[in-house]
Formats: C-alpha cells, sequence, structure tokens
C-alpha cells in the first residue's frame, strides 16, 4: 500500500472526527478547533491527490496548501475575536441558547 | 401629420398624465393650488391630444409606438377606432372626474397622495385603450390593478382594508389565471399583434380544444374586472372607497377595461368567426345573461345607494359581454356602444350619489325623501340616469337594449330578448321606487348631515354631474349624427363582419 | 561501517534512551516539579547526544555548528519554561498542571 | 485599454480600501469615494468590448491557464459586475449618512465595504477554482465585519452562525476542487471541464462543490442563517447581503454546472435543484408573511426569491437562462431598495414591528413609495424587471411542459403578493387614535431626504429594467453557455 | 521503512485528533491542537514539503495555538457561563454523521488516488517555467510569479480579518484584556535573546525563500511569534490608537504587491507581471511585514501596539 493511501485515510478519519466535534461540541471554541483540524485534512487531501507520490511531488497544490493555512488562521482568528466580543456582550460562548436579544 | 409626431403621440396621450401624477406627489400636501393646477391641466392636455390622434385617425392614418420589450415581443400603442372609442370616453370622464373630486375632497385628507395615484390610475386606462397586443394589453392591465389599490384604501378605515384585500385576491388571482392563458397563446402562436377579425383562423383545426381552454382562461382573466357572475363579489365591496373613486373606478376604468378585454380578445384575438365556429359565443351569453339577472335581483335588496348602483354596474357590464357573445354585426354594435352609455350613465348617477353623502350625509335610501326639492338639479341628473338605465328611449340606454335585441334576434337566440326584458322590468323595480321618495315624499325634518359648504364646492360637484347628464342625454338624442358613438361603432362593427 | 557511522549510531541510540528515561519520568512521577525535574535533565543530555551523532553523521562542520545551535536554543527555552512552570506549580501548591481542574466540555 | 478597466475593477477598491485603513479620518471621504464611484465607468469599455467579442479573457501576470489564473468576462459576468458596481456606488450613498467617512467606525465601515466590493468584482472576473475559494473567503470575512460593525447583541450571534456555516461550505468546496485537481490537473474552470468526463468523481466532485455553495447561499434547506444575518445587519449592510453576497454563489453554481459540468451534468440532479428552488419560493413566502419585524420579513422574502434563481436547472435552455439571470439583476435592485426603505422606516419611526407602525406612510411618503416600487418588482407584476423574469420563466416552463415549475412560479408571484401587501396595508392604515390627534393634519413628513431618495431610485432601476429589458437580454442571448443549444 | 514512519505518524494525528476535539477540558484539547499541529508539520515533511512543515508548525500551531490559548484565557477573565453539554441524541447523531462523512471522505479519497495520472499538466507546466524566473523554490515561484493573484487576496484577506475584528471590537473599548506581564528574572533573559533572533531567523527565511525551502509567510509568521513574546514578557503593550507606522505596515503587503503589478501593466507588460528577483525580494518583504503586524494585532486584540507601560 504505497504512501498516499495512509494519509488519504488518515486525513478521512480526521475529518470524520472533526464533523462529530463540531456538531457535538457546545463550546464555539472547540467548534472552532473542529473546523481549524478538518481544514488542514482538507489540504492533506488537496496534495495527496494531486501528484504521484515517489517522484517529486506536484508543487502546485503545495502552494495552494500554504494559501489555504494562511486563509484559515486569518478566519479563526477573526472568529476568535467574534466569540470574545459576543462572550462579553451577551455573556454566552455557544450558539444554542437562543436568548432572544433583538428589541 | 408627419410620421414622426405618428410615432410619439400615442406615448404621449397615456404619458401626460403619468407625468402629472409624479408632479402631485413631488407637490406634497401642503401645496393645494399647485396640484389643482396640475391636476386641470393635464386632464385638458390629454384631452386635446386625445382629439388630435382622433382626427388622426379620422384621416385614415394609424398612429402607433413600437418599443422592443422582450426577445421578439413589442410593447405597441397603437389608435385604431375601437382604441379611440375608449380613449376618448376615459379623457373626458377624467376631466369631469378631477373637476368633481377637487370640489369632493375640499376638506379631506391625504389629497397628494389620491390625486397621484388618481392620474396614474388614467394612465393606465389609456394604456389599457391603446394596447396594440395582448402582452401590452396585459402591462397596463395589471398597473391598473396596482394603481388603484392605493384608492380603494384611501380612507385608511378596517372596512377599507377589508374591500382593499377582496379586491387584491379577485384582481391578483385572475392575472394569474390571464398570465397562463397568455403564456399558452404565445405558446402556440408566438407574437401576435391585434388585427382587426382575429389572428388565430389557421389554427382552428389542429388546435381547436386549446383554443376553447386558453379562451376560457382569457375570459376568467378579463371576467374578474369586468365583473362576471361568478367572479364579482369583490366590487360591491370596493363601494367603501370615496365617491370619485367609485365614480371613476366602477364607472369607467377597472370594469370597462375588464370589458374591453373582452372585447379585444373576442373581436381581435379570436375573431367573430371562429368564436361562432368554436361555439364559444354560447357559453359567454349564458354567463353574460345570467349576471345580468343576478345583478339586477341582488340591487334590489340593497338599502345603501351605493350599493345598489354597484350591483347595477355589475348588472350592465355584462350587456355588453352579452352583445359580443350574441354576434352578428347588430348586437356587436349594441354590445360595445353599450361601453360609453353605461360609462356615462352610471358616473352620473354615482355622483349623484357623491353629493349626496357629501352634502347631506345620506347614505341609505330611505334617507331620500324630498330630498328633490332641497337639491333640484342633482336629482334631476339622477333621474336621467336611472332613467337612461331602465332604457327609456331618449337617454342612452334604450338604445344599446334595442340593438341588442334586433340582434339576438337577427343571430336567432329569440330567448335573450327574454333576457333584456326581465332586466329592463328589474331595472324599473329598483329605480323608480328611488325616484318616487326623491320627487314625491316630503322632506324630513332635518338632514342627517347639513355641513357649511363653500360655493366652489357645490357649484364643482353638481356642474360636474350636470355635464354628464347632459352627455348621457346628448348621446341619446344625436344617435344620427356622423361623429355619435353610435356611428363610431358601426364603422367599427364593419371592420368585423366585411 | 567505518568508525564514524559507527560512533554516530551509538550516539544516536544513548541520546534516544536518555529521551525514554524522560518520558517514563514524566509518566511515572507523581507531582510536577518531580516530572520537571525529570524531564529537563534527560531531555536535554538527550538531545546533545542526538545532535552530536547527527553532526558527525552530517559530516560538514557547518551543518554541525548548527545543530549544536540548536541544542543551546532549546536549553534556553527548556530552563526557562521549566522555571516559570515550577513558579506556577509552587504558588497553586496544587500537584496538577494549570488548568487541569476547569472542566469546560 | 480592457487590460486596464479589469485591473481597475480590482484594484482601485482594494488601494481605496488599503488607503482609508492609513490614512487620517479628515481624508477618508476622498479616497472612499474615488474608490467607488469610477467603478460603473470602468464597465463601460468592457461592456462594449464583450457585446463585440462574447468573450474578454486576461491572463494575469501573463502565464496561460494550467498554471496562472486567467480572467474571463462574458455576458453573465458583465450583468452581474454591473449589479455589483450600482450596489456598491448607490447603496454607499445611503450608507454615507450612517457611517460618514469622518466618524470613527466609517473609517472601518468604509475599508470594509471597498474591499468586499473589490473581493466580488475579483470573484466575477476569475476562472480558476482555486482563486474563486479566495476570493469567496474575502467576501465572507468582510461581510460579516461589516454585518457586526454595530455590535447589536442579535447580529453578533447571527454573524457567529454564519461564519461557522460559511467556512464547513467552504471545506466542501475546496473538497472538491482537490478532487478536480486530482483529476484534470488544472485548475482552470473551463480547461477543467473539457478534461473531465461524465465518471463518478468529478460528478461526486461537482455535488460536493455545490453542497459547500448552497450553504453559503442560503437555498432552501440550508437557509437557517440568512434570516438572522439579514434582519438584524445595519440597513445598508443588509442590502448589500441580499442584493449582492448572497448571489455571487449562486453565480457559482450556475458557473460550475453550466460550463464546467456543461457535457457531464448529472441528469438525474437537476430536477432536484429544481425542487429545493421550489421549496425554498413556498418555504420563505410563508415565513415571510409570519414575520412581525419588517426586516425580518424582507430577509425571509430574500430567501424564497432565492429560490427562482434555482429554477433555472429544472427550466435549462436559452430561455431559462436569460430568466433566471434577468431575475438576478433585477432583485438584486428591487431587494436593495427595499432594504434601504425599511431602514429608513427603521431610523424614523424607531421600531420595524409592524404592530407599531400604523400610519407611517404619512411621515415617511417617499419610502413607503420605495418600499411599494420594489415590491412590484419582486412581485413580477408588469412594469418591473421581475415580471420580464417571470415572463421567460413562465415560457421556458411551458416550453418543457413542466406544470409543476409553471404552479410553483405562478404560487410565488401570489404569496409575495400576500407577504408585500400587508406591510403596505399597515403602513398606510389610519389609526383610530392617530385620526382623532391630529384631524387631517399631518405629522412633519420628513421630506426629500438624501437616503430615501437614494433608495427609491434603486427602486425605479428595477421598474426600469422592466420597461428596457432588451438589451441585456440580446447580450445573454450571445454569451449562452456550452450546456444550451441556443 | 518509511511506510512505517507514515503510518506513526498518521495514526499520531487521528488520536491527537480525536484528543483534541472529543472529551477533556477545553485547556486541554487546545494544548492537544498544538501537538496535533506539529505532527501535521512532521507530516508535511514527510510528504517531501519542507515549506508546508514550516508554515504549518509556525502558523497552523504556533500561532494559532497562542490566539487560541489567548482566547480561551479571555472567555475565563469574562467569566462567560459553560454551555450545557449537548442532549445524547444529538451525540448519537453526531457520532453517525461523523463516521458515515469519515467513510465518504476515505472512499473519495482512496478513488482519487487510484485514479491519479503522471503528475498533473500544470505541475509540469511549473517545472518548465521556473528556470526562467531564476527562483530555485518552486513554491515561491508559485506564490509570487505564477499564481500571484491567489497571494495578493491571501494577504487581503488578512488584512479583512484585521479590520473586521476592530470591527467587531466597537469603538468603546481599547483593546481585550492580557494576562499580566511575566516579570520573572530569566524571561528578561531569554526575551532579550530570542527576540533578536527572531528577527534574524526571519530575515533569513525571506532571503532562503527564493531558492531553498522559506518564504514570506514563514518569516511572518516568526516575526509574529516575537512579537508575541514580547507582549507577554510585558515589553510590548496594546494601545487604544494605532500608529500611522503600524498602519503603514499592515497595508504594505497589499499595497506594494497591487503597486508592482500595476505598474508593470503601466510599462506595457501583462498585469501582475513581476519583473526580475529584486522585485520577489521587494514584496516578499512588504508581505513579511504585513503579516507580521497583522497576526501580533490580531493576538493582541487591540488598535495598535507600543513601547511605553499601560497606565
Amino acid at each position: 500500500m504505497s504512501h498516499a493511501e495512509v494519509w488519504v485515510i488518515a486525513a478521512a478519519a480526521v475529518f470524520g472526527i472533526g464533523l462529530y466535534s463540531l456538531l457535538i461540541a457546545s463550546h464555539l471554541l472547540r467548534q472552532l478547533i473542529a473546523i481549524k483540524v478538518m481544514g488542514s485534512a482538507i489540504f492533506l487531501v488537496l496534495v495527496v491527490a494531486a501528484g504521484p507520490i515517489d517522484g517529486a511531488l506536484d508543487g502546485l497544490p503545495k502552494a495552494l496548501v500554504l494559501t489555504g493555512i494562511v486563509i484559515a488562521i486569518s478566519a479563526i482568528a477573526f472568529a476568535l475575536a467574534l466569540l470574545v466580543r459576543l462572550a462579553e456582550v451577551t455573556g454566552s460562548t455557544s450558539l444554542e441558547d437562543e436568548a432572544d436579544d433583538d428589541r | 401629420m408627419n410620421s414622426t409626431l405618428l410615432f410619439w403621440l400615442p406615448l404621449a396621450v397615456v404619458m401626460v398624465s403619468a407625468l402629472a401624477g409624479i408632479g402631485i406627489f413631488m407637490a406634497g400636501e401642503q401645496r393645494q393650488g399647485l396640484r389643482t393646477m396640475l391636476n386641470l391641466f393635464a386632464a385638458v392636455a390629454k384631452l386635446v391630444l386625445v382629439g388630435v390622434m382622433g382626427l388622426a385617425v379620422l384621416g385614415g392614418e394609424a398612429p402607433e409606438f413600437r418599443m422592443a420589450l422582450l426577445p421578439g415581443l413589442d410593447l405597441v400603442l397603437r389608435a385604431d377606432a375601437l382604441s379611440m372609442l375608449f380613449a376618448t370616453l376615459s379623457a373626458v370622464l377624467w376631466l369631469v372626474t378631477t373637476v368633481y373630486a377637487i370640489a369632493y375632497l375640499e376638506r379631506g385628507a391625504d389629497r397628494a397622495r389620491f390625486f397621484g395615484f388618481f392620474s396614474l390610475c388614467v394612465t393606465a386606462t389609456m394604456g389599457v385603450a391603446m394596447a396594440g397586443n395582448l402582452l401590452t394589453f396585459f402591462i397596463f392591465y395589471e398597473l391598473l390593478t396596482l394603481t388603484t389599490w392605493p384608492l380603494v384604501i384611501h380612507s385608511g378605515t378596517r372596512a377599507a382594508f377589508a374591500g382593499a384585500r377582496t379586491y387584491l385576491v379577485h384582481t391578483l388571482g385572475a392575472s394569474a389565471v390571464f398570465l397562463v392563458g397568455m403564456v399558452w397563446l404565445y405558446g402556440l402562436t408566438g407574437a401576435q399583434d391585434f388585427i382587426a377579425g382575429g389572428t388565430l383562423a389557421a389554427l382552428q383545426l389542429e388546435y381547436t380544444l386549446q383554443l376553447k381552454v386558453i379562451f376560457g382562461l382569457l375570459v376568467i382573466g378579463m371576467g374578474v374586472k369586468a365583473a362576471l357572475f361568478p367572479l364579482h363579489s369583490w366590487l360591491p365591496r370596493a363601494m367603501v372607497a370615496p365617491a370619485p373613486v367609485s365614480a371613476l373606478l366602477h364607472a369607467v376604468a377597472v370594469v370597462k377595461a375588464g370589458a374591453f378585454g373582452l372585447v379585444r380578445v373576442v373581436e381581435d384575438i379570436y375573431g367573430p368567426e371562429l368564436i361562432a365556429a368554436l361555439g364559444l359565443g354560447l357559453p359567454l351569453v349564458i354567463i353574460a345573461g345570467f349576471t345580468i339577472l343576478y345583478g339586477s335581483v341582488l340591487a334590489l335588496y340593497q338599502r345603501d345607494i351605493k350599493k345598489r348602483l354597484a350591483y347595477s354596474t355589475v348588472s350592465q357590464v355584462s350587456y355588453i359581454a352579452l352583445g359580443i357573445g350574441i354576434g352578428g354585426p347588430i348586437a356587436t354594435i349594441g354590445g360595445i356602444v353599450h361601453l360609453v352609455h353605461q360609462g356615462l350613465m352610471k358616473i352620473a348617477l354615482f355622483f349623484c350619489a357623491g353629493i349626496y353623502a357629501n352634502l347631506l350625509g345620506i347614505k341609505k335610501i330611505d334617507q331620500l325623501d324630498g330630498v328633490g326639492r332641497r337639491m333640484p338639479w342633482t336629482s334631476l341628473c339622477f333621474s336621467i340616469g336611472a332613467l337612461g338605465m331602465i332604457g327609456l328611449p331618449p337617454v342612452a340606454g334604450f338604445i344599446t337594449k334595442w340593438y341588442l335585441g334586433a340582434g339576438a334576434v337577427a343571430v336567432g337566440m329569440d330567448w335573450v330578448i327574454g333576457i333584456l326584458v326581465a332586466s329592463t322590468l328589474l331595472n324599473a323595480a329598483y329605480f323608480l321606487p328611488v325616484l318616487k321618495r326623491i320627487w314625491l315624499h316630503a322632506p324630513p325634518a332635518a338632514w342627517p348631515a347639513d355641513p357649511t359648504v363653500s360655493l366652489l364646492e357645490v357649484r364643482g360637484m353638481v356642474g360636474a354631474a350636470l355635464v354628464v347628464a347632459a352627455m348621457a342625454l346628448g348621446v341619446g338624442l344625436f344617435a344620427g349624427h356622423p361623429l355619435s358613438p353610435l356611428n363610431w361603432v358601426t364603422g367599427i362593427a364593419a371592420g368585423y363582419f366585411p | 561501517m567505518n568508525a564514524l557511522e559507527g560512533l554516530a549510531a551509538l550516539l544516536l541510540v544513548a541520546g534516544s534512551s536518555f529521551f525514554l528515561a524522560g518520558t517514563v519520568g514524566l509518566l511515572r512521577f507523581p507531582d510536577a516539579l518531580s516530572r520537571l525535574h525529570a524531564l529537563t535533565k534527560a531531555d536535554n543530555v538527550g538531545l546533545l547526544l542526538i545532535c552530536s551523532g547527527l553532526g558527525v553523521l552530517a559530516g560538514s562542520l557547518q551543518t554541525a555548528g548548527m545543530l549544536l545551535l540548536v541544542w543551546l536554543l532549546a536549553m534556553l527555552a527548556a530552563t526557562v519554561s521549566a522555571h516559570l512552570i515550577a513558579g506556577r506549580a509552587l504558588a497553586d501548591d496544587t500537584p496538577e498542571l494549570p488548568g487541569e481542574q476547569d472542566d469546560t466540555p | 485599454m480592457i487590460a486596464e478597466a479589469l485591473a481597475g475593477l480590482v484594484f482601485l477598491p482594494l488601494l481605496a480600501a488599503c488607503a482609508v485603513a492609513v490614512v487620517p479620518k479628515r481624508a477618508v471621504g476622498v479616497f472612499v469615494w474615488s474608490g467607488l464611484l469610477p467603478l460603473p465607468a470602468l464597465l463601460l469599455p468592457l461592456t462594449e468590448a464583450v457585446w463585440r467579442e462574447g468573450l474578454v479573457r486576461l491572463a494575469v501576470a501573463g502565464f496561460a491557464s494550467p498554471l496562472g489564473i486567467e480572467w474571463r468576462v462574458d455576458a453573465l459576468a458583465l450583468v452581474v459586475l454591473w449589479l455589483n458596481a450600482l450596489i456598491a456606488v448607490f447603496v454607499g450613498l445611503y450608507a454615507a449618512r450612517d457611517y460618514p467617512p469622518g466618524s470613527a467606525r466609517g473609517g472601518r465601515f468604509w475599508a470594509l465595504w471597498l474591499l468586499l466590493t473589490s473581493a466580488m468584482n475579483a470573484l466575477l472576473l476569475s476562472a480558476d477554482l482555486f482563486n474563486l475559494f479566495v476570493t469567496l473567503e474575502l467576501v465572507t470575512l468582510a461581510a460579516i465585519g461589516l454585518l457586526v460593525i454595530d455590535g447589536k447583541p442579535a447580529a453578533l450571534r447571527a454573524a457567529m452562525r454564519y461564519l461557522l456555516l460559511a467556512l464547513l461550505g467552504s471545506l466542501f468546496y475546496l473538497l472538491g476542487v482537490a478532487l478536480i485537481y486530482g483529476q484534470a490537473g488544472t485548475l482552470d474552470l473551463y480547461q477543467a471541464g473539457e478534461r473531465l468526463g461524465p465518471g463518478l468523481l468529478p460528478v461526486t466532485a461537482l455535488v460536493l462543490m455545490t453542497m459547500g455553495l448552497l450553504v453559503k447561499s442560503a437555498i432552501f434547506p440550508l437557509h437557517g442563517w440568512l434570516p438572522a444575518a439579514h434582519g438584524n445587519a445595519p440597513g445598508p449592510v443588509s442590502a448589500v447581503l441580499s442584493a449582492m453576497v448572497v448571489k455571487v454563489s449562486v453565480y457559482l453554481i450556475w458557473r460550475l454546472w453550466l460550463w464546467l459540468a456543461a457535457d457531464w451534468q448529472p441528469a438525474w440532479a437537476l430536477p432536484l435543484l429544481g425542487l429545493l428552488g421550489a421549496g425554498a419560493i413556498l418555504y420563505g413566502s410563508v415565513l415571510a408573511f409570519l414575520q412581525v419585524r419588517l426586516k425580518m420579513m424582507v430577509a425571509y422574502s430574500t430567501v424564497a426569491q432565492l429560490g427562482y434563481l434555482m429554477l433555472l436547472f429544472p427550466l435549462l435552455g436559452p430561455l431559462g437562462y436569460s430568466a433566471a439571470s434577468y431575475h438576478l439583476l433585477s432583485h438584486g435592485l428591487a431587494k436593495a431598495a427595499m432594504f434601504l426603505a425599511v431602514s429608513n422606516i427603521l431610523a424614523v419611526m424607531g421600531t420595524d414591528r409592524l404592530d407599531r407602525l400604523a400610519g407611517a406612510d404619512r411621515r415617511l411618503p417617499l419610502d413607503t413609495l420605495t418600499l411599494a416600487l420594489a415590491g412590484v418588482s419582486i412581485l413580477g407584476l408588469p412594469p418591473s424587471g421581475g415580471f420580464v423574469s417571470k415572463w421567460l420563466m413562465l415560457q421556458a416552463a411551458w416550453a418543457i411542459d413542466g406544470w409543476l415549475w409553471l404552479a410553483v412560479i405562478l404560487a410565488g408571484g401570489l404569496l409575495a403578493a400576500a407577504y408585500l401587501f400587508r406591510p403596505l396595508a399597515v403602513l398606510c392604515a389610519r389609526p383610530a387614535t392617530a385620526q382623532a390627534a391630529d384631524d387631517g393634519s399631518p405629522p412633519s413628513a420628513t421630506g426629500l431626504h438624501w437616503s430615501g431618495v437614494v433608495a427609491l431610485l434603486l427602486a425605479l432601476g428595477a421598474l426600469a429594467a422592466g420597461l428596457a429589458p432588451a438589451p441585456v437580454l440580446a447580450l445573454l442571448e450571445r454569451g449562452l453557455p456550452p450546456g444550451i443549444l441556443p | 521503512m518509511s511506510l512505517a514512519i507514515d503510518l506513526l505518524i498518521a495514526t499520531g494525528l487521528v488520536v491527537l485528533a480525536w484528543q483534541a476535539l472529543v472529551g477533556g477540558s477545553l485547556f486541554r484539547g487546545i494544548v492537544m491542537f498544538i501537538v496535533f499541529g506539529l505532527t501535521m508539520a512532521l507530516a508535511w515533511a514527510r510528504l517531501g514539503s519542507p515549506d508546508l512543515a514550516m508554515a504549518e508548525a509556525a502558523i497552523g500551531a504556533g500561532v494559532t495555538g497562542a490566539l487560541l490559548m489567548i482566547a480561551y484565557w479571555r472567555l475565563r477573565a469574562l467569566g462567560a457561563n459553560r454551555p450545557a453539554p449537548r442532549s445524547p441524541l444529538r451525540a448519537r447523531v453526531a457520532l453517525g454523521v461523523g463516521l458515515l462523512s469519515a467513510v465518504l471522505v476515505a472512499m473519495i479519497g482512496l478513488a482519487a488516488v487510484g485514479a491519479i495520472g503522471p503528475g498533473g499538466e500544470a505541475g509540469q507546466a511549473l517545472a518548465e517555467a521556473l528556470p526562467a524566473t531564476g527562483l530555485g523554490n518552486p513554491i515561491t515561484g508559485v506564490l509570487v510569479i505564477f499564481r500571484n493573484l491567489d497571494t495578493l487576496l491571501e494577504v487581503a484577506v488578512l488584512l479583512a480579518a484585521y479590520v473586521a475584528s476592530r470591527a467587531v471590537m466597537g469603538d468603546d473599548k481599547a483593546a481585550l484584556p492580557l494576562p499580566p506581564a511575566q516579570d520573572a528574572p530569566l524571561v528578561g533573559a531569554l526575551v532579550a535573546v530570542l527576540a533578536p533572533l527572531a528577527v534574524l531567523v526571519a530575515i533569513y527565511l525571506l532571503k532562503a525563500g527564493s531558492q531553498l525551502p522559506g518564504g514570506a509567510f514563514q518569516a511572518g509568521a516568526v516575526l509574529a511569534a516575537g512579537g508575541v513574546l514580547l507582549m507577554l514578557a510585558g515589553r510590548l503593550h496594546p494601545a487604544p490608537l494605532c500608529g500611522v507606522g503600524l498602519r503603514i505596515a499592515l497595508v504594505a503587503g497589499t499595497v506594494v504587491f497591487s503597486g508592482v503589478g500595476l505598474i508593470m501593466l503601466a510599462l506595457g507588460q501583462p498585469l501582475l507581471a513581476i519583473p526580475g528577483t529584486w522585485a520577489v525580494y521587494l514584496i516578499e518583504t512588504a508581505m513579511m511585514i504585513s503579516i507580521g503586524a497583522t497576526l501580533v494585532l490580531l493576538f493582541a486584540g487591540s488598535a495598535g501596539l507600543t513601547g511605553t507601560p499601560r497606565r
């Protein structure tokens, strides 16, 4: 079994765990970590599904993943700022308790 | 008449009142003088333009405005003989109604909104009259619904909204049905302009069933506004609107648009021969006949003046449908000319009802005792209108009934005469007692309301009523005159039955 | 298997055994301070051995110098972080690591 | 000349945003308007070029598509570019009242506004699958930044939910891109389409990407986040969200299905997408009818109107295609006008709860008129752009005897009438109390204030779209996607 | 042999993902996430791309971990409530969905890997076009020359994230709370050594980026790490206003990149064409400064930074 299958199965497992945690976690911080972890799994699939393993891996998807990582962190950073502000204003750190806030 | 003028004239006729409407909206509530000036100027300008266009049509030219709307489909505004008839009627009655409305709403609220939508509503009616193909007709037909809705809810009371809601449910429902019919028709024939004598003859063999179903859909679409039997219930409820609205709306604009649409469908899309061939005339006659009787019977039971007039409108408009349903030149003339006659007579009646309500606070029929002495001129107009409705000779109503009867006999539908006679008797039954109250009964000690009213208001309203009553009478007396509506319609009918 | 590769292999094995000792200490010792003790001692020496082994293998002095620099930096970071954790552990006089008692799901 | 226009569309607002972030407060205004106002002017040469050649291509950085990124502008992209430019300028003019460029909050607002405009232009131009992912992220971030600029608790919660779902959607989209790159070896939308065949993998990739984009464009079952987000956003932001941000991902779904998968579309999926649309129309309309708050009603109306855009799939053909694209344009204008009018009412009356707005039309005549005119277009009644798209869609449904779609379109129109005339009736009602209080002398009607005029202009734009659709439809007719035979 | 190592890292990834996301306390989850990030860096190294390994370690594990930690600290400082755990039913449903998605992605991935032809056409085109640019590192080539629109927009995304976070902050608040500065003696010494070292490493990474693995993003992340360290050691403080210098730093990456691209367009070259390696270095430096400044500010949660201690 060449290396690609190993990585793909690992990525699939990580994706599944991420999605499970996203649905089950009630704390938003946990959900954001889940999103970041799922993102890493997808990047793994992107690189592995693109090029031959033994020869040099195709350079283009690696550049895409680099861009993806930076985008992921900017999205997570903004989400964390939003989360902290939400906690500050409404005191809740979860989407579930639907305190009716509009006037 | 050079060609550029012929191109822009129809658009100008339609748009002049729209510009006035926008001007009125901009003027705002306070500037009452400017508003009145705008109103009157636009009404006169429209009349002049319609006159100019009438001369052009008489001179044999056909002014036409065409704009590419959808791929393969154009927005067409064309002045042929039939559209000129309805356009002239609308223009004249709009001027008179504007004068009446200005006087009537002297102390009312939200007048800017009222007159703004009032002029937009006439724009839509003009568009309906001048439409050159079914799509343009549909566009202005829907615009009419939109512009009349604010007028119906003008008073803002709960009843007004209930009436408006029923009005909307009926008209928007019908527009959906109409849209389906139109799409179906365009699916079969592609873009077709109105052509006298119809455009569907070629399709008759292949699509007989489909043509019948399409006819049914289109009739439902038009029938709501023309208040045919099952679809008429919105009309009486829309009486909550102020008098000038119910006068223009239910005597000229909305109801006539529906009837005019029926004429277009029967005469200019299907054509008399195809209607006869497919046997679509008979069902239309049956529905129209039933509506006539149904409307008259219900009018009997109404105690409120405007409700009674509303049901009378329901039955009167079906004369038009009856005429074109019977087919044959004479009955068609009767049907189309009733378009004008009914308009004049009914608007006179509504004006008078408005005057009674506004000046004396009379809303019910039994409050009319002895009002003839208190307001002789208004009651005179009311009587002329009422007699016309019944169909007595000097007033216009008689001519329609005469032609309808002759036409029915010519085509062999003798039983239609029975309907005509019955309806005349019913008309008499619900109008004569009212006249008796007005003239013969003693006036009550005090009128329900006797507000101090400026002379301008009285003269404005009564003057308008007198003008309209005079026209109703004149059209009846001078029917033989070449420019009278009767001869005009005879010319139109000649196009359909060469 | 000339002498150099033999030496490098020896150094690498020794280094990894020190790491193993450090990890066992981490798992077995009861409280924070003793765990810190195990980690700081064993792992640093282990790292030195591994770096020198790799340096020998790499053959070029420049890489060897770089690896030693890595070790120095790791040592600096390890001492300071151990110092801070120890300070915190003493202050809270709680056996577990900070944040352990928080049970946010 | 074309390259400068294309570059200007993306880089002008981008550099303006950077300038706004740097310069002191008093100079922000100059950069804001110099970044926004030239946009329509830049589109003119582009329109002329697309009209002449049907397609304009530009290899960014000079490298052809398998390696580099390519910009392509065809008829559909041009129409949406025009909508974006008009919305950015007009709603921008409106927003200048609530967030004056000189104010503390104004600087941040305009930086995000310009970034959002630039990102949407970049997205509409790009023909590269990964570049679309990057621009989609920038659009989402800028839009959510704008959503929470007032810091209302409800807006914060809605933003959090929107952000989570948007990120999840992007993941699915990215997985699809990974598969397509693995199979086709190129990231260019059109090249990949040619290289891929109707195998299992390309279809899976297409389904994954579509699922991701359906979440972002809030189509029926996945629309949960839209009403709270658009309902609680500040006025101008909710306008741009409903008119543009949501539409951009639907535009992408069209690109995928009609260009990428032009010749290997999974036929079984087309009616499914249509059913999603039908569900959106019916569900959205009913919910809109039940709302108490005006802004929530308009937000649910967006959910319903988006359903029409999905009806393109079952009605595939030149008629259905131009109908859906025209609907995208006219709904954009009408919905932006409606949201601006509603936020005017909210500003003057202090509340947008229907039970407290009786008789508001006296104080806000202009905005009630805008609400009515925009409603006409949403309803699809004749003189408006909405009617043109409804008419074409009915004909398309007619051509393939799609009775279900015919019924859905008509029902959508009638339901829209139900939920649109209700607020109008409330606005024009004469409450019994007010009647006695001021006996006919109306409260001070806010005259022709600037923001009201802008909203009216947008509504008139939607109506004008109804009177002069010929040029736009002809343009669309020339740029038919490969999957549709003229 | 190499398969064994791959298997080891792959299982490590899965186990760490499980530890980070399911069960245990939130703090423990964050720590496990950082370890997951580092293992991911190992995975990228195994897949033969050191660039990605460095980026994942620096940005994926390092800075993201720091952001998570500071957010966690702030939530506890604000006394935000602990949300109620989900109903068991939802747990079962989530488990089912998670398993289903894992199986689906696995099947898709395996099918994709199975059906791979020779390296993608784009990859070959990259290999042929790279020598002409004078760059050794293909990834920097792709990022700055071939697909530079992606990189430009990506820096814009970072800028948008910063401005959006400031917008979320609202104007009534100078900055979010920060933990008290560590004033232990040793820390001063550590910072005195590490801070200049961070700058040195960043500049080295930047220069090496054109030939060897490295580049603007990794350099930016190292700079950010240095900034975070200074902030935690009390040398750098959040300030309510963003100084002009910092503002320029924030937008430097986008402005310089666009500027070069547009100037080339003005000179008749295609849009965003990069003239030579000097331009690559110019752009990379600007991007490094932007990325570093933005990440530090996102960590500080404030508008600006200042050397003088808070009042």
